[in-house]
């Protein structure tokens, strides 16, 4: 695995990151890696619930190709962090019926295209036992899985599932930005009692942000909300994942130029918040929504029909989409044609903010 | 083919006494009585569609009464009415399925230990692995039970069940009912190599293949596999030889692609019927024990048709609340929507 | 499987046929139900290109379990028509090898809930075997997928995965909302060199309607693009598949109260006709779009998106949308409650017509 | 194991000649040498990863060898490097995939008979019964060859592979490279039974399980397989026994998971090093045949290192021509916009 694409994107988050922390005396924050945080959560819920499981492809002995599961299986045991043997349905498919057993499984599928060979029994299955079974059986799994691209990784290891698991009526999905968002989300989804999917940007696993490990949201923000990342006046950027650092570089180039952006990262991709979209939107008039998955029916749609809907007469222009193409994740440098660049978020800024009416 | 160990403790070879084979009876003229009436109810228009488990009544009611519902845990298909009627189950409440009332039953899951009924085939055979899984990890001693067909044997989510259950040595019986057919197709253009029973092999897992249609072969068979389970040795496949007597759903037309002829020589003697005329050859039944326990089958029937035909709907707000258990500001939005709009209220 | 809960709607569709087809005089069209036409589609493509083939479960004896190749079988061998073991991922990966060998597959997946095992073949193989071969091994493959709900079915029977699968790059989506779309769509995706998904609207399969063999757009329209089926001025619905049909009969509706609904068929998925819908909004200012699947990144956001975008100045009123709710299919009597009835989408033009800007 | 039946015309049974085993052994230190000079290069950064298949060019070249371009057709995986270089295919062209030029290799699939390469475990195993069933279909006779690990064992579709294929008695073979490991995960925990191979019993296939490191063991099985395929018998099950002796790829440290002690015993002797001590032993070749083999190995590991470095990248244009055969205008006017913002035309 080669260098991250994003790699010069880590001091924009950090900026953003830093007045929040500077506000609280009492905080004990740590700085880390995602991939420390992601662990330290980890390893959390298996110390305070012995009911919840760790597995998957490689995450014992190995302790994940991304090294997320690193120790855990030395600390916590061989019954409560192991092998599987590589099939992704078989691991889904198995938690359901720890589930069913009173476990909370924590699988995780080693990179977002292997979890279609699981589609099955993560549609068909682990999102509707709750409802087949009228409650009876629910089923509090938080599937990790290592997400979007970024990382110059061969075929499969660069896809957006998100819009897939949104669809899917009985999951919620989740996908954390910088460290600290990474140590919080985990350690709420994994303590749910419904199917969690849990996005983890693999770009943005090697860099490093504050942890606040006592609270999550200094402002006292909901833990299932959209989070203001920046605050700005002129146009709104929606991102999530890996595309948040990169939205907030954006917002300190477009600066520069006099334009005041707000950054949100929407974190829940199901439920969405729409309020904080309604909220920023009514402030700000204008809003792009910022996706690596390929336009088409993308989440992105459903973010700027959400802002239409609740902002119809205050949007100064349509709601823009800059987004991945309508093409199969590329190979090697394509990547980085691909994904939203800097210039392609400003371009989409630039047309909200010019936009007339006819 | 019996490729499994003798048992240890003996256990499981004690045959059944007199009187549970005269129970054994009893369930399975009440499975085929209920299973028949069905039928008649989906042609009354009480019920929108069933699918009949007709000469299965052996296949279901011996492996369903090796059970022990204070421990095991039962994973079923569409099919197995008579496994969830042995076990004691709620059958108005099973047969909702049938009426559309819920997809999975209206029964309770866990009181019961029979998993919601599965309409995807081989849909929760991977779910028993991971039950059974459990157990070990509790150190309990329950065994998965589940049940799929010929059929169902060609899904890959089959593979990948036995190759957990074996490499992690969970307690699972796999039961393959082999009917013959898997709506339209036979055995014989499905499952390559004949017999679903010699893929155990291949997993290092020992196997049963069993008269399905000998409800006493059944019964034994499935007891010796729940204590090899049971006992920490991994788990095992029972494949049961029967044959769909019926059509694959209410909905299906067998005659478009097999014989009258065809189905009867397939289908053979009648498993029921076979097992009176041993309860009678060897004295453990007479006329009177049948006599009696079709009255009650005709009873049962009749009840459980009163409480079919009272089942109403179910309220659509449990579209909304049985989503999730902790439900979700746009789930609540789109509710009072539909409130709104659809109850007019 | 008990009768379609939309049984009454097929006088709807005639009405708005028979303008078209009484306009040309040298028309050869016949009355035959969806399933007829299917058939009769696949009979035809069987007869002219000896590459293509027709398999599933239970496609060749039984002829399917909604009869759509019956008879195929017998006619063109059990070379051509034949049955499969019954796994949906092994048809689907099969296809793909047979496509490499110059085949055109025409594979069925028995219902809607059933390609969800299949998915990973469809996203990671077919989707992507053209791109992977830089155009070397292309995928004709046309996988018919009886779809959508509406006929009291067991769970995992009544599905719409139209979002899904448009979301992926290098597939193309098509849906029949009559007979007469269906035996001409049919005809044209078994005829293309790219992956198509034939979505069919089981609950339509019974309904008659005419079909004009000789040709599919009378007024010379485009197979690829979108159609009106009703023109109207003050409001379009947007649809496709059984909603269609649905649309037809509220706009009967609406117009005994004086509202002139535009009912545009959407047809093609992916790519969608995008013009089509600007053309049809400019001119009417306000749409709804309909569908079964769930609201929550369902095609919808992307139709209201697009039509957002393009008009932009000229829309009264944010895009409605009416469809599914983010419930798992409800079964039986519920499934009235679940599919947009038509209330529902009266109360959406209802929305969108007395729109006031706060 | 061999419970293939012996061949009927024998013509797969001749051994190779003396000529034919100097080229295999060529054409394994071809194989040998680019496969280091490969690790090297990504040290170097002129490649950003790649899969080593140290220690399986035996398996690799002998199963290659008997492949017949003009009527087979051959299904890689992601470490099928000796297999391509074994069937002639351009190295630059395949050795891009690890440049990240191009996901599937440059090289042309249909001439070199190579599918493409694959990333998805298991995942063109069905691809090849489909085509090889087009070859039924067609009354040809060209057999698929495909290739996947006792990791790819575990997937389900490996299971619905082998079914289909024995159903419908499609020409193909199975070749499993057991390597011993599946990235960090042991054949231990992962194949239940321990044996491939055995599996195929159970699809009533026949199997040969065989020492993966004997070159011509390999090239004398997989011919056999071949011929047993081609005469319309059905598929043919190979499970090559061999050992991944470096790391799953240049991202991995074997060091977490295994000791270099268990390295080296599960390693054996390395199967060049044993092969030319057997070609040594029986006067086939002397020291100068090894050393025109090595100087014509690290010749060619040079060309190809200079055609990979000169490899630019691909125009973006290619991401939007590329998807379909017929572009569609959507697709078309993202093109227009990406070529406006990022190539500022
Ligand atoms: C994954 C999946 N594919 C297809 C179907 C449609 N279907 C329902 S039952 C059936 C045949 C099942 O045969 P078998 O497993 O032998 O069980 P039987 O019906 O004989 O009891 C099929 C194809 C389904 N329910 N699930
Ligand atoms: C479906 C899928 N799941 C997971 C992966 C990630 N992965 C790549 S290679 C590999 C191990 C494969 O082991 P094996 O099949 O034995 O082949 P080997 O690498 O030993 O040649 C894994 C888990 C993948 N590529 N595809
Ligand atoms: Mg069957
Ligand atoms: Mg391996």
């Amino acid at each position: 695995m080669s260098n991250s694409i994003l790699e010069g994107e880590s001091a924009g988050f950090r900026q953003a990151q830093s007045p929040a922390q500077a506000q609280s005396p009492a905080s004990t924050t740590a700085v880390m890696s995602m991939q420390q945080a992601l662990n330290l959560a980890l390893d959390e819920v298996l110390a305070e619930n012995p009911r919840t499981l760790v597995f998957g492809e490689d995450c014992g002995r190995l302790g994940g190709v991304f090294r997320i599961t690193d120790g855990l299986q030395a600390k916590h045991g061989e019954q409560r962090v192991f092998d599987t043997p590589l099939a992704e349905s078989g691991i889904l498919g198995m938690s359901v019926g720890l589930a069913m057993a009173g476990f909370h499984p924590i699988p995780e599928v080693q990179f977002d295209g292997f979890a279609y060979p699981a589609i099955n029994q993560i549609v068909c299955q682990i999102a509707r036992m709750n409802y087949r079974s009228r409650g009876t059986l629910p089923m509090p799994i938080t599937l990790r899985v290592p997400s979007f691209g970024g990382i110059r990784a061969p075929e499969h290891h660069g896809e957006s599932l998100e819009a897939l698991f949104a669809h899917v009526p009985g999951l919620k999905v989740v996908s954390p930005s910088n460290p600290h968002e990474a140590y919080h989300l985990l350690k709420y989804a994994a303590t749910r009692p419904d199917p969690v999917i849990f996005l983890e940007p693999k770009s943005r696993y090697w860099q490093k942000g504050e942890v606040d490990a006592a609270r999550h949201d200094a402002d006292g923000g909901s833990p299932t909300g959209a989070k203001v990342m920046r605050a700005g006046r002129h146009v709104t950027l929606v991102a999530w994942g890996a595309m948040v650092a990169r939205c907030l570089q954006v917002a300190g180039l477009a600066a520069e130029d006099g334009i005041d952006v707000e950054v949100l990262d929407l974190r829940w991709l199901k439920p969405i918040d729409a309020e904080a979209l309604a909220a920023s939107v009514r402030k700000t008039r204008r809003a792009v929504v910022v996706h690596e998955a390929p336009l088409t029916s993308g989440l992105g749609a459903e973010v700027a029909q959400l802002i239409t809907q609740a902002c119809f007469d205050t949007l100064k222009a349509p709601v823009e989409r800059v987004t991945g193409f309508d093409v199969p994740y590329p190979s090697g440098d394509l990547e980085d044609e691909y994904i939203p660049n800097i210039d392609r978020i400003l371009f989409g800024i630039q047309r909200v903010l010019e936009y007339k009416r006819g | 083919m019996d490729t499994l160990p003798p048992p240890a403790s003996g256990e499981s070879a004690a045959p059944p006494t007199p009187a549970q084979l005269r129970e054994l009876y009893a369930l399975m003229v009440a499975v085929r009585h209920l299973d028949t009436s069905a039928i008649a109810w989906q042609r009354q228009g009480l019920i929108p569609g069933y699918a009949p488990e007709l000469g299965q009544e052996a296949a279901q009611v011996g492996s369903g009464y090796a059970v022990d519902t204070t421990r095991d845990f039962v994973f079923p298909t569409y099919r197995e009415m008579g496994v969830a009627r042995t076990m004691g189950v709620d059958m108005v409440a099973y047969m909702s399925t049938h009426k559309a009332t819920w997809h999975g039953g209206l029964y309770d899951p866990l009181e019961s230990r029979l998993a919601p009924i599965q309409a995807v085939v081989a849909g929760s055979v991977l779910h028993a692995v991971g039950w059974a899984h459990g157990q070990t990890l509790d150190a309990k001693d329950g065994v998965a039970l589940t049940y799929f067909g010929d059929g169902a044997s060609s899904q890959g989510d089959v593979h990948e069940a036995m190759n957990f259950a074996a490499v992690m040595k969970a307690p699972v019986v796999f039961f393959v009912q082999n009917n013959g057919w898997a709506i339209s197709v036979p055995t014989e253009r499905q499952v390559a190599g004949g017999s679903v029973a010699a893929r155990a092999a291949g997993y290092g897992m020992p196997a049963l293949q069993i008269d399905g249609d000998d409800v006493v072969a059944v019964l034994e068979a499935t007891r010796r596999a729940f204590e090899h389970a049971r006992s920490g040795n991994g788990p095992v496949l029972i494949e049961a030889m029967t044959y769909r007597r019926g059509p694959h759903s209410t909905a299906d037309d067998p005659g478009r692609y097999r014989s009258l002829q065809e189905e009867r020589d397939g289908a053979g003697i009648d498993p029921l019927e076979r097992f009176r005329q041993r309860l009678l050859a060897d004295g453990t039944a007479d006329e009177a024990v049948f006599a009696t326990a079709l009255a009650a089958a005709k009873a049962e029937a009749e009840q459980i048709r009163t409480g079919l035909t009272a089942l109403g709907s179910r309220p659509g707000t449990e579209m909304f609340d049985l989503v999730f258990q902790e439900t979700t500001p746009a789930l609540q939005a789109q509710a009072a929507s539909w409130r709104e709009e659809s109850e007019h209220v």
